[in-house]
């Protein structure tokens, strides 16, 4: 089964044809279950004019706010600035653009953009800003915007097993977006923490099927936590 | 006296019925968490991906994978679920999730919500909140009654970016409990000692009152 | 926990409120994974004029095919008629309403249901019968149908595992369309084989959380075979 | 002379690359399977929710739970995925799927299908053909030329009810290989001892016949 083994050796092949101006879309909420060795290697291929769909950005000076403070974003959609100073300072003055996007909305438009639905009606911004220049429609008496999906050029995850054709869990609430951007990239790599043997995952169990995977490569993770909260 | 952030908690824990699916926001809708009631069962939904939200771990126990919608470290209880995003979303925007309360700089008369930014000047994003207030049939928005400077957020309508339209109909803010009816507050309750007078002086929307206003207790 | 407590003690207790007219949803592919005793039990109640969603309609005797039998369906959403000869004989004689639907469309159909979503499009369907007296819409220069969701008074489901508080899995290929209509019933039915301690499912690998689920029951199943094809 | 199901089989799989995703129809199509070449790997999916098919099982290993979409005891391979129907058409309608091979009543010049009913008659239902023809870019046709009566099944233009709008540039029939580009069918290779004019007596749409015609051989 040759054909199907998607492992690559470096993250210099995973990345290979990520160019200028290209459409990335980023697994990941907060810093929990984000490709921090695919975001390291865009900051060191400097690629630049990058638009960047993730929920959020980073924090300053790790995952892809690395990216905004090396200047290679020119547009983000995202739900949540929250902390990232630089991405709310960049986004105030205007030199980033920025399409904030419901965080609901933005997953459905990736899941849509890997299943083949160009578009979808919600009811979530109705009466917002998010609804200027949008359709609105109603159904059953209740009103609904019109959102369209949201296709990359590159998908980038991270996941954690992975067998060598692309088949991929995730691990407790790392999956989050992962799943959605994997499904929704002309390329799709996808980084995990162990490889594991062909047949050793169980079908059933699979989150993301390897058809919608193009590379895989297992790296080691640094994990920065946001808010440790805890009990004792 | 005006309500501490954990009596709000508290007041709003009055609300929860057992076997409820519910989703807290950030900040004092988190604590509500902390006073469900005795013999009743609440799961808690975290947007990020997780059914059965449980306590923060131990130390020991931190896992930088298992963390809340507000990038806190949790655990998850016996009986929780994890999925994707979109299934998240799925959830509330199909209005399985039972109750959701959640935080607002403003609302108004007509139920409208504005909570995720200040033009010019904050820009917060709206996360999840304008799936959660659009999905949910039952929302109870928690804040305080008015700002620093004693200007109502309470208004005839909203004057900062709407979160969600039409869609609130109950407020708990640190003066009193509301509902939002026909284009104007009711009030329900009022903290304990706060004057029914203080709590109109405080409300810049129209505001009902009926002739029985409970003082609330703990 | 009482109050995520979902199991009920009688096939009658789970398909209670269940009346004359309304629509139910049924998961199922075939014979496989269909929820046989809770098709029995609409059949035992006698329920009349239902609208029934689902893929196929089982076969002459077995599974839906029984309430056909029985002139219990007054019209069928399906994307399949196939080998089931009463099915195509009302169907042709006009006796049994039929709103044939693509299997990809009614799938999406009532994830939308489920998941608050009142209308998609879908490049399924377009220039076909099927989009009669529907939108057709250009995205990126493709014509696509407007189709709506599909939503039920009550959605039965099989599956093979579950906790008391309705966390479901499925079995092998048994999943197929069951995740999809559990999430689109007012009333949401799971009959399993198989019922575990709360705790007892790995959380990252449900099919189907427990927020779906209104009610619980164990059942013992036939699990009849449509083409039993083999090797040796 | 016309080829045999096994033959169509053949010829659709010389159109397999190694790593190829593939939904194979009932019928022909899924004797393809059998003529995968050696040192070639394909994965079949079936819409039913399984990515991955394998052989049919053994007597004692038959499952009622694991089936294909032809409603067939199947086994999954090693590195298989099994998933929901909705999830099984997303990789079919998002265009994951590379190579799509079905049975069609009729195609014509335009690269329509019809393939799901027949007015009056026979009602098979579309099930997931639809899906299948408006998801993949890669889609073979495998049919007999002309129905038992002689009449063509290649056609200026469908006459039964559509499963899908000008999305078929292939098709294997017992006669011939062609392709649908620009309003015509274009003869590419002829069944072995088939003589082009018999092809063309027995195809009613437009047919172009290039210089060169294979004949296939086996």
């Amino acid at each position: 089964m040759a054909g199907f083994n998607k492992l690559v050796n470096s993250y210099e092949a995973a990345l290979a044809g990520l160019e200028d101006g290209m459409t990335v879309l980023a697994g990941g909420f907060g810093l929990c279950g984000i490709p921090e060795n695919l975001i390291a290697e865009i900051k060191r291929k400097q690629t630049k004019h990058l638009t960047l769909v993730s929920n959020n950005c980073g924090v300053d000076g790790f995952g892809l706010g690395m990216l905004l403070e090396n200047r290679q974003v020119d547009k983000m959609v995202s739900s949540y600035v929250g902390e990232n100073a630089l991405f709310e300072q960049q986004l105030l003055s205007g030199e980033l653009e920025v399409e904030l996007t419901p965080q609901g909305t933005l997953a459905e438009k990736m899941r849509a953009g890997g299943a083949g639905i160009p578009a979808f009606y919600t009811a979530t911004g109705v009466g917002t800003p998010i609804a200027d220049g949008k359709e609105t429609r109603r159904f059953n008496g209740r009103g609904y915007l019109l959102e369209e999906a949201i296709t990359g050029d590159f998908a980038i995850v991270k996941g954690w097993k992975a067998d060598p054709y692309g088949n991929v869990i995730y691990r407790h609430t790392a999956q989050n977006f992962n799943p959605l951007v994997a499904t929704a990239g002309k390329i799709t790599v996808v980084e995990v923490e162990e490889l594991v043997e062909v047949g050793e995952l169980d079908p059933a169990q699979i989150h993301t099927p390897g058809i919608y995977v193009d590379r895989l490569i297992v790296g080691m993770f640094e994990k920065r936590i946001e808010n440790r909260t805890v009990t004792d | 006296m005006a309500l501490s952030r954990d009596q709000m908690a508290m007041r709003v824990a009055r609300e929860l019925q057992d076997g409820y699916y519910v989703n807290l926001g950030i900040g004092i809708p988190t604590l509500v968490a902390n006073y469900v009631p005795d013999g009743m069962a609440v799961m808690l939904q975290s947007e990020n991906g997780l059914l059965g939200m449980g306590a923060f771990p131990t130390t020991q126990a931190v896992d930088a994978d298992m963390i809340n919608a507000g990038k806190q470290t949790v655990t998850a209880i016996d009986g929780s679920s994890i999925f994707s995003s979109a299934e998240s979303f799925a959830m509330i925007r199909g209005g399985h999730v039972d109750l959701t309360v959640l935080g607002a700089f403003e609302v108004d008369v007509q139920g409208n919500i504005a909570s995720w930014m200040i033009p010019g000047k904050l820009v917060k994003g709206m996360g999840g909140a304008m799936d959660l207030v659009a999905g949910a049939n039952n929302i109870i928005v928690t804040m305080t009654h008015a700002s620093k400077n004693g200007e109502s957020k309470l208004l005839t309508q909203c004057q900062l970016p709407l979160t969600g339209q039409g869609c609130i109909k109950q407020v708990l803010t640190d003066l009193a409990w509301l509902t939002i009816e026909d284009g104007a507050f009711i009030l329900r309750e009022r903290a304990p000692g706060v004057s029914v007078d203080e709590i109109k002086a405080k409300t810049q929307g129209h505001l009902i009152i009926p002739e029985q206003v409970s003082e609330m207790t703990f």
